[in-house]
């Protein structure tokens, strides 16, 4: 049973993947990273659990948490670089 | 199953020269910095691969798993290490990329040689 | 069963290279770095190196991504297409992967016990980590007492390439380095949702780093991965609350002092050591009892190193956000 | 009562597993940015939960259990904020939802 669930989330992450490739935009890219993000934690349980291991979640642990930081840091970095073009466009008109 | 075993390396084959291609066909600093992050990944994805034995389980002893086969920690060391490692140096090449942008105004190798040349 | 989900994210692996090679938008290729780095950690663990996929994690998925939008906000996200040598290039690649896979026919078989790899000295670590460290996670074991010498030599690596990015970019911070630079700095302070889940999540993100710091004897987890993980935390204040709020908290020459202390405590270990009359990072004469020794060491050099990684990263990270004008 | 958990367990992974499919799917085969957030963080969020509550009744009341929690806490405190930010990312960049943009083939309103 196991083995459904690890397939399921396998598949997911190649759908994400192919979402990820097409876009268009980059906004479809960066919510195809968050979900191969939370994919990837799941599977990480999941395959924990199936190996018997369960002292492991620590990993889906942390990806849990990194993964909330990665999506934060591109949308400063659209941010910043909107912020930036606008002072350049008040710049270039006074 | 030899077959299977064979794919992991072939994967290491191909995503190091994806990688490699990246640094020697792309004019683009910072796509070279990202194909130099590939390789490195291959060749982590190598070790970490020799060092796996089938029916193994990772070699942190537990009370759960009673005694058992585990797999191989030395390379797990040298890759641990040498991730963090390869990110220090992946920022030390970015850090320049970003200064050659400062001081040429472009990071595209065949612009850079343009300039230098004048 | 394992292997043939491993031989599926390999494939994604693969595919997502190429589009990584492919695209002309690099802004898509660091997002698809992303993903790749997530496939690799998943293969890490499904061979069983849960340790390094802990790094990988950490580093791959947010440092990594941090610090290469950092770049590109201060260069440009698109790469300009020329492919002057893409024929030449594309012949040689192949011409070497066909080598390369060649090669591998000539590979002892995948998973094979009786391997060259694992037969020389890792089965005496796996047999004698019991007897003479008798901490439960083998690879803290070899990272931090057999293989001393050679962490030692890492620490110093990433403690040099951070002095070196300091040098390229911490000095003169900017011509335009005033309100304005302020202004684009700020972070996410407006964004109301992310910043009260972000401040919620600090706190438990930084905990977890230190656990993951000092459970690094028995199971996943050390001083490179806890480096990463308090960084990553931190790092994430700094995108919510501005750079400047990030500074006074930690600031540069606070971060500084961690990249040093890391490593003088690591050296300094190994000095002691051999002052009480062993060699040089030899735990065993730390304490009356050998095994009692080790152990100390392994956490005290763990720390070192923890505190170099933090150190040497957020230092990196601030290099590159103080640039941006 | 074991076999009850055990059964109940399996159905909670099941589920998990076709909701994460579902949202898969969604992800791919919408039509625009938030139609697919909206499949990708719903299934995402629904996925989760019963994945990681089913793998919760089969890691028994254990140190194990508590992690799961936590990661499942911390999921869904994390996927609806990264939701949120960029979807508003996405809309202060100017990308309008479908129905405003142009009408799918037919023109309804």
């Amino acid at each position: 049973m196991y083995y459904a669930v690890t397939l399921a989330t396998l598949i997911t992450m190649g759908l994400a993947l192919v979402r990820a490739i097409m876009g268009p935009s980059v906004y479809d890219r960066v919510l195809a990273v968050n979900m191969f993000g939370t994919k990837t934690v799941l599977l990480l349980s999941v395959i924990a659990l199936l190996y018997g291991r369960p002292d492991f979640f620590d990993l889906a642990l942390a990806y849990a948490l990194i993964n909330f930081i990665g999506v934060l840091a591109v949308l400063e970095f659209f941010r910043s670089r909107a912020r930036r073009r606008e002072l350049e466009q008040q710049q270039a008109k006074q | 199953m030899k077959i299977l075993g064979l794919y992991y390396y072939w994967v290491f084959a191909i995503l190091l020269m994806t990688g490699f291609y990246a640094v020697i066909a792309k004019p683009n600093l910072i796509k070279k910095m990202i194909g130099l992050a590939l390789f490195q990944s291959a060749v982590f994805l190598l070790y970490i691969t020799m060092g796996h034995i089938v029916g193994g389980t990772a070699p942190i002893f537990s009370s759960v798993t009673g005694d058992t086969l585990y797999s191989n920690p030395l390379p797990q060391v040298l890759i641990l290490t040498a991730i963090v490692v390869g990110i220090s140096t992946t920022a030390l090449g970015l850090g320049i990329i970003v200064r050659i942008k400062e001081e040429y105004g472009s990071i595209e190798e065949d612009e850079i040689q343009e300039i230098d040349k004048q | 069963m394992t292997v043939i989900f491993g031989v599926f994210l390999l494939t994604l692996l693969v595919i997502t290279a190429l589009a990584i090679v492919r695209t002309e938008n690099l802004f898509v290729a660091v997002m698809l770095m992303g993903i790749a780095s997530l496939l690799i950690a998943a293969n890490f663990f499904i061979l069983d190196a849960a340790d390094v996929a802990l790094t990988e994690a950490a580093v791959g998925a947010g440092i990594s991504t941090v610090l290469f939008l950092g770049a590109l906000a201060l260069t440009n996200a698109q790469e300009r297409s020329t492919t002057s040598r893409k024929l030449l290039s594309t012949i040689v690649v192949v011409a070497a992967t066909l080598v390369l896979i060649f090669a591998t026919f000539d590979k002892p078989e995948f998973g094979d016990p009786n391997s060259p790899v694992q037969t020389h000295v890792s089965p005496w670590y796996l047999e004698k980590t019991p007897e003479y460290i008798d901490i439960p996670n083998v690879v803290t074991a070899v990272l931090g007492s057999y293989r001393g010498y050679d962490t030692l030599g890492e620490v110093f690596v990433v403690f040099t390439a951070g002095i070196g990015v300091l040098f390229l970019l911490g000095a003169n911070p900017g011509v335009g380095a005033g309100q304005q630079a302020r202004e684009i700095n700020s972070g996410l302070r407006h964004h109301l949702i992310p910043r009260v889940v972000g401040r919620l999540l600090i706190p438990f993100i930084i905990l977890f780093g230190l656990y993951v710091q000092f459970h690094g004897e028995y199971g996943p987890g050390g001083g490179f991965q806890a480096g990463a993980i308090i960084a990553a935390g931190i790092i994430l204040y700094a995108l919510l609350e501005g750079e400047k709020r990030a500074l006074e908290v930690m600031p540069q020459k606070f971060l500084l002092g961690m990249m040093a202390a890391g490593g003088l405590i690591y050296g300094g270990v190994g000095v002691v050591c051999m002052v009480l009359g062993g060699n040089f990072l030899d735990y065993s004469v730390l304490s009356s009892n050998p095994v009692k020794g080790q152990q100390m060491g392994i956490i005290l050099i763990e720390a070192g190193v923890g505190i170099a990684v933090t150190g040497t990263l957020l230092s990196i990270f601030h290099a590159f956000a103080a640039r941006e004008r | 009562m074991a076999m009850f958990l055990d059964v109940l367990s399996w159905i909670l992974l099941t589920l998990g597993g076709i909701s994460v499919l579902i949202g898969g799917l969604g992800a791919l085969r919408m039509p625009d940015l938030y139609t697919r957030m909206h499949a990708a963080s719903v299934t995402d969020s629904l996925g989760a939960i019963l994945v990681l509550t089913g793998a919760m009744l089969q890691a028994g009341l254990t140190l194990a259990t508590i992690k799961l929690a936590a990661i499942l806490l911390f999921l869904l405190l994390t996927s609806p904020t990264s939701s949120y930010a960029l979807a508003s990312a996405a809309l202060i960049a100017g990308t309008k939802p479908l129905s405003e943009r142009e009408q799918p083939e037919g023109g309804k309103q």
